[in-house]
């Protein structure tokens, strides 16, 4: 850009820091320039999405000729010194972050905390700066990210000005479907939804399927507790989703498809409902942004409190109005989906990565898990580092008993280490991390002494563990692997959908024996029942949320094993 | 703000509660359509507040399903009432993240203390799965608002971050 | 699966036919039952006198007088379920003093009826008793003259909370389902038991319950 | 129409195409145990007791929800699925209050069969006790959900034979409950045309008429076959059992 742009403060309206008064703050820092004098061109204040370290919240970014800086935490009543800070440093106006280029761009440079005062103790803000160069910033890779945090998520004027539907544009009018998912498959792309499948895979075998009508479905029925990736990219850059899933139906031939967004994402409803509107307020996907009469039609459906629809036999059950009960497979959805006709459904997080797969090229993409593949083999003793299908970047959410937490994309075979030590900055206190809880109640527990593995869909596997949507709880030393056990299943018993035995009954029982457990009042003959009911409840259930259930209890078992010998009586109770 | 219920919704309960002519255009603007069941008990709880059986009984008439699935769909979903709503509401968020940070016995506490308040304020304490406040656990929503931070204290220190985020105070006789 | 405490070891190993070799030493108990698998037992009829030759009753409701369990049982046929402080006493030293313990009829196995007070004053499953609300219900709401609970420390064994199978409160050997069992059922199991079959394997079909 | 051969516990067992897993194993002569399948309902593969094993297959499969094709190597009874399908129906008892000697279907209770035919003894997990009430509001014929294994044969009964739709499932989990009408007592819910279809189809004593004791209690499972038949046909008239 060579037209100076105006010194710029960036307001994260992402829900997190919404909760933690965002919205008063931004109120707050207008009135503050107002009753400063200055003008919105010289000092532009807006609503962004993610800033990414939400655990810092209300998080606010300026632009200016230093470079972008980054405070967190701070009240209404200090917008009057933001303000100044803003406008001191921000003259000369400076030009706004390129589209493409992520916000901190400084090379890695491991300082301690991220709150370290960075400027000298006179400045009343100093210990609400937040550190670009930490590595919770610099060590990630925005890809699905990359407009997150940049622009207003209210403003497709904003998002057409970072490219999107660019993408999408190229598709219809230079490339064939065909065309489309070679790039795709090229990528490398997997499900990021949990299941790892590739992406390119499933859209051939719903564009391949006999003539007729296909569908699409973005699946935002992020349901796994701990996982906020796709509410992130929802909250944040609802255009970016949609454009994705405009160009799969492109790929596929689809000229219908369907949103499905859970109901406790509020926001995340407004502003894909608001970004839908904006498009048919221009005349629809065809008209307006590919210059030809394609009839595309895409609607957002609501779920209303039910973990289980992000099954995808469930989603669409749940899409056409009914209980969401799962369905035996085969047939797959892309196989005979909605109304009996092939359906591609895609994770929220897997559609964002399209356009950029798209513009950069399937090469670029699958370069970047590649690369990483060797860095990732030398810290590693021992563990598996393997990234043979695992390309690309990811998103995870990093909570729990962590010091940053927040949403980091890095890419995928990175050490888990780096992410929840480096990144992360351990457990809050210096505590030593216990175990990392990855993949929701279907994923399972890395322990501490395996914290070198590489974050892939094969090497977390092999640990009993699944690398899933992305959700990372951190645990400290004070989580009881037994409670941890008994949380997640207490959670499948209330999520089970009720149509199959071993999840409506099995999980029932399975949370009575670890109740025992956590009683400490179990007896040798307890572990067995419970790991021989563990294996019967996975082998045996209609779908993933059952199969997955005893996951938590396996992993946990199988690398905290002594915690749950420590809770078995020594004396048989009838002795 | 989208125009879907939440599950305290409350404040416009009994306003137009009974409206079957308001019912009757809401499903109409969704064209009819029995796919639109869900939404269609969203629109239907915002306005009511929940889902009263008779006017489940006309989303059924009007969109041509039989009453036992509307019935089955109502109650599969967590986020649907069938009861009126609370006058106010205290929900734990039990999401991992809020877990790890001592939700569960953040909810062992407010039990005690709703029990206490729940004949004189009205007050009901719910469980709710993950709000996404992962970063600012634990949470708790009460009636609209959300508190963030929770963290358990001892009880003078406790009770005082709860009754400054809005909860009832403990009255004379329980207070410790 | 099984249970995995350990269990005492029987004394015994299987007496040949004949006069003059030992007996297979047998205790019948009864819990918490309506004694319809005692009747059962009787149903028998003149194979009990077979059975006489080969068997002493060392304990029993029917054929003995004795009012402490013995020591060194071989086999003990446990009518009910354990609903009370004395069926769990009496679960508990007969475990000890008996090589194999055999679950005799449904009550035994699920609790069966007197299981079904675990309905009263049980919200949801899994927690909670039932034992004051079945006195509540029994000695208050249908009394017809003079409601009050049965207090007699010492003398009337307390309710258990809840109404439990022999199987959760010491470990069983056999099961044998019937409500009653079937006479043959009782008397293929004996002959098993006669024959030295150990562990005994039931048929499917003596696997009914009800 | 093509035909298909397989091998089930080695044995080959031609079947014709299309046809299911479970019409295979018991065109082999082998009786796979079954609870929510019924023949002339849709399957919907919820009991998970007709699991079999499929070489190269990474879990085990409905049978009745699984179509065959050429070649499938099939095991019926491996110690795993004995195990397995012993777990569930002692699942099945400790969920609901199935108490076999006050049971009006004692005796003809395909739940009380599966559980013979697996060799269940006794349930290893404790029984939950669910509060669960009786509705005996219709003239003809009662639902005690006590005795209710969630089959759902009911629901598919009244939905696909009779076009009623009297009954379907409310709640979630084990909370899951067959509801008629929006969960009103069944004589209120004016759909019901009291064909007692649902009652036929019922696996166990949850559905049952108010006449039946346990001497005379005798649902007439082969009718939703028979009325898929008859309508293949076009022809009404009762032509004896349906070819197996």
């Amino acid at each position: 850009m060579s037209k100076p742009a105006p010194a710029r403060l960036r307001c994260c309206d992402a829900s997190a820091c919404r909760n933690a008064g965002g919205l008063a703050l931004r109120q707050a820092l207008l009135a503050a320039r107002a009753a400063a004098g200055l003008q919105p061109t010289s000092l532009a204040i807006g609503a962004v999405g993610c800033l990414r370290l939400c655990g810092r919240g209300p998080l606010v970014a300026a632009d200016g000729p230093g470079g972008s800086r980054l405070w967190g935490g701070l009240s209404p009543e200090q917008a009057a010194l933001l303000v100044a800070a803003a406008w001191v440093d921000a003259d000369p106006p400076l030009a706004l972050a390129s589209p493409q280029a992520s916000p901190p761009a400084s090379p890695p440079t491991p300082v301690p905390p991220a709150s370290a005062p960075l400027a000298s103790s006179s400045d009343p803000l100093a210990s609400y700066r937040l550190d670009l160069s930490h590595p919770f910033f610099s060590l990630q890779q925005p890809v699905v990210l990359e407009h997150c945090g940049l622009i207003d998520p209210d403003c497709l004027d904003q998002a057409l000005a970072h490219g999107a539907y660019s993408q999408l544009r190229r598709c219809v009018r230079q490339l064939t479907p065909e065309a489309v998912r070679q790039e795709v498959r090229r990528s490398g792309l997997r499900g990021r939804g949990g299941a790892g499948y590739p992406t390119g895979l499933k859209w051939d075998t719903v564009a391949l399927q006999p003539p007729g009508p296909r569908l699409v479905v973005a699946n935002g029925d992020e349901g796994d507790p701990g996982a906020f990736m796709d509410r992130t990219v929802l909250e944040s850059d609802p255009h970016r989703l949609l454009e994705g899933l405009a160009i799969a139906a492109w790929a596929v031939g689809a000229e219908r498809g369907y949103v499905y967004v859970r109901a406790e994402y509020p926001l995340a409803i407004a502003r894909l409902r608001r970004a839908l509107d904006q498009i048919s307020q221009r005349g629809g996907f065809g008209v307006a942004f590919t210059g030809t009469p394609w009839p595309l039609r895409l609607e957002l459906r609501v779920g209303a409190g039910a973990y289980v629809c992000g099954e995808e036999t469930a989603l669409l059950q749940s899409i056409e109005g009914g209980r969401g009960t799962p369905r035996p497979r085969p047939p797959y959805p892309a196989q005979r989906g909605l109304g009996g006709a092939p359906t591609l459904i895609n994770n929220v997080e897997t559609l964002a990565a399209i356009p950029p797969i798209l513009r950069q090229g399937g090469d670029w993409y699958a370069a970047i898990g590649a690369g990483n593949q060797a860095s990732a083999d030398k810290p590693a003793s021992g563990a598996t580092t393997a990234t043979l299908g695992s390309r690309g970047t990811k998103v995870f959410s990093l909570s729990g008993a962590v010091v940053h937490t927040g949403v980091v994309e890095v890419p995928l075979g990175m050490p888990l280490r780096t992410v929840v030590e480096t990144m992360g900055g351990g457990v809050v206190g210096g505590a030593p991390v216990k175990a990392v809880q990855t993949g929701g109640p279907s994923g399972g527990c890395i322990p501490a002494a395996l914290l070198d593995t590489a974050l892939d869909y094969e090497a977390m596997a092999s640990l009993g563990s699944m690398l899933g949507s992305g959700g990372m709880v951190v645990l400290g030393p004070h989580t009881a692997m037994p409670e941890l056990a008994r949380y997640f299943m207490g959670f499948c018993v209330e999520e089970s959908c009720g149509k199959c035995l071993p999840c409506r009954a099995g999980t029932v029982q399975l949370a009575a024996l670890l109740d025992r457990f956590v009683a400490g009042q179990a007896e040798a003959a307890d572990l067995d029942r419970l790991e021989a009911l563990c294996a019967m409840v996975k082998a045996t259930s209609l779908c993933g949320l059952g199969q997955s259930a005893p996951n938590p209890v396996l992993a946990t078992l199988r690398h905290f094993r002594p915690e749950y010998l420590a809770a078995c009586r020594e004396e048989p109770r009838w002795a | 703000m989208a125009s879907i219920g939440t599950p305290t919704q409350r404040g416009c309960s009994g306003a137009v509660a009974g409206d079957r002519e308001a019912i009757t255009r809401l499903i109409q603007l969704q064209g009819d359509d029995p796919a639109a069941l869900i939404e269609v008990l969203h629109q239907l709880q915002q306005i009511e507040g929940y889902l009263a059986a008779r006017s489940l009984h006309q989303v059924a008439r009007q969109l041509r399903l039989p009453l036992s699935r509307v019935y089955g769909v109502a109650s599969f979903y967590h986020l649907f009432r069938r009861t009126p709503p609370p006058v106010h509401c205290c929900a734990v968020c039990l999401g991992t993240a809020c877990f790890v940070n001592g939700a569960l016995e953040l909810l062992a506490v407010l039990e005690l203390r709703l029990a206490q308040q729940a004949r004189a304020g009205g007050w009901v304490l719910e469980r709710m799965g993950c709000l996404g406040a992962c970063g600012s656990g634990p949470v708790l929503r009460l009636d609209q608002g959300l508190a963030i931070r929770v963290r358990l204290a001892p009880a003078p220190k406790l009770d005082a971050q709860l009754e400054a985020i809005g909860l009832p105070p403990l009255g004379r006789a329980t207070a410790r | 699966m099984s249970h995995s405490p350990p269990l005492p070891q029987a004394s015994w190993s299987p007496p040949p036919p004949g006069d003059g070799s030992p007996k297979l030493r047998l205790a019948t108990v009864w819990l918490a039952g309506c004694s319809g698998c005692h009747m059962a037992f009787l149903d028998l009829d003149e194979e009990l006198f077979e059975l006489a030759k080969r068997v002493d009753i060392v304990y029993s409701p029917l054929a003995s007088d004795v009012k402490v369990y013995p020591e060194a049982v071989d086999v003990a046929l446990v009518e009910g379920a354990v609903a009370n402080s004395d069926n769990l006493a009496l679960a508990r030293s007969l475990r000890r003093r008996t090589g194999l313990v055999v679950s005799f009829g449904d009550c035994a196995i699920s609790a069966n009826v007197p299981g079904l007070r675990n309905l009263l004053g049980a919200p949801g499953a899994g927690s909670g008793g039932s034992a004051a609300a079945v006195l509540e219900r029994g000695y208050v709401e249908l009394a017809d003259s003079q409601p009050g609970y049965p207090r007699a420390p010492g003398i009337l064994p307390e309710l258990l909370e809840r109404v439990l199978p022999l199987h959760a409160v010491i470990p069983v050997d056999l099961w044998l389902p019937g409500c009653p069992p079937p006479a043959p059922r009782i008397l293929a199991l004996l002959q098993a038991l006669l024959r030295g079959e150990r562990p005994v394997q039931l048929g499917a079909a003596e696997l009914q319950f009800g | 129409m093509g035909v298909i051969t397989l091998s089930v516990n080695g044995a080959a067992v031609a079947v014709p195409s299309g046809a299911t897993l479970l019409a295979a194993c018991r065109s082999a002569g082998i009786a796979l145990p079954t609870l929510c399948y019924l023949e002339g309902l849709s399957p919907v593969g919820a009991c998970r007791l007709c699991l079999v094993e499929l070489e190269g297959a990474g879990r085990p499969l409905a049978a009745c929800v699984s179509e065959a094709a050429e070649g499938m190597v099939l095991r019926t009874d491996t110690p795993q699925l004995v195990n397995f399908r012993r777990m569930g129906v002692e699942l099945f008892f400790a969920e609901g209050n199935h108490v076999c000697a006050i049971c009006v279907a004692n005796g003809c209770c395909e739940l009380q069969d599966v559980a013979v035919a697996v060799g269940m003894d006794h349930s290893r997990f404790p029984y939950r006790y669910p509060q669960r009430s009786v509705d005996a509001s219709h003239p003809l014929f009662s639902l005690d959900p006590n005795r209710c294994i969630l089959c759902t044969r009911c629901v598919r009964a009244c939905d696909e034979l009779e076009g009623a739709h009297v009954w379907d499932v409310a709640e979630r989990g084990s909370h899951c409950r067959i509801v008629a009408g929006l969960d009103q007592p069944w004589a209120e819910v004016e759909a019901c045309t009291s064909c007692g279809q649902c009652v036929d189809a019922c696996p166990t004593g949850a559905l049952f008429r108010k006449d039946d004791t346990n001497v005379t209690s005798h649902p007439q499972r082969q009718r939703a076959a028979l009325l898929q038949e008859a309508r293949q046909r076009h022809s009404w008239r009762n032509q004896g059992p349906p070819p197996p």
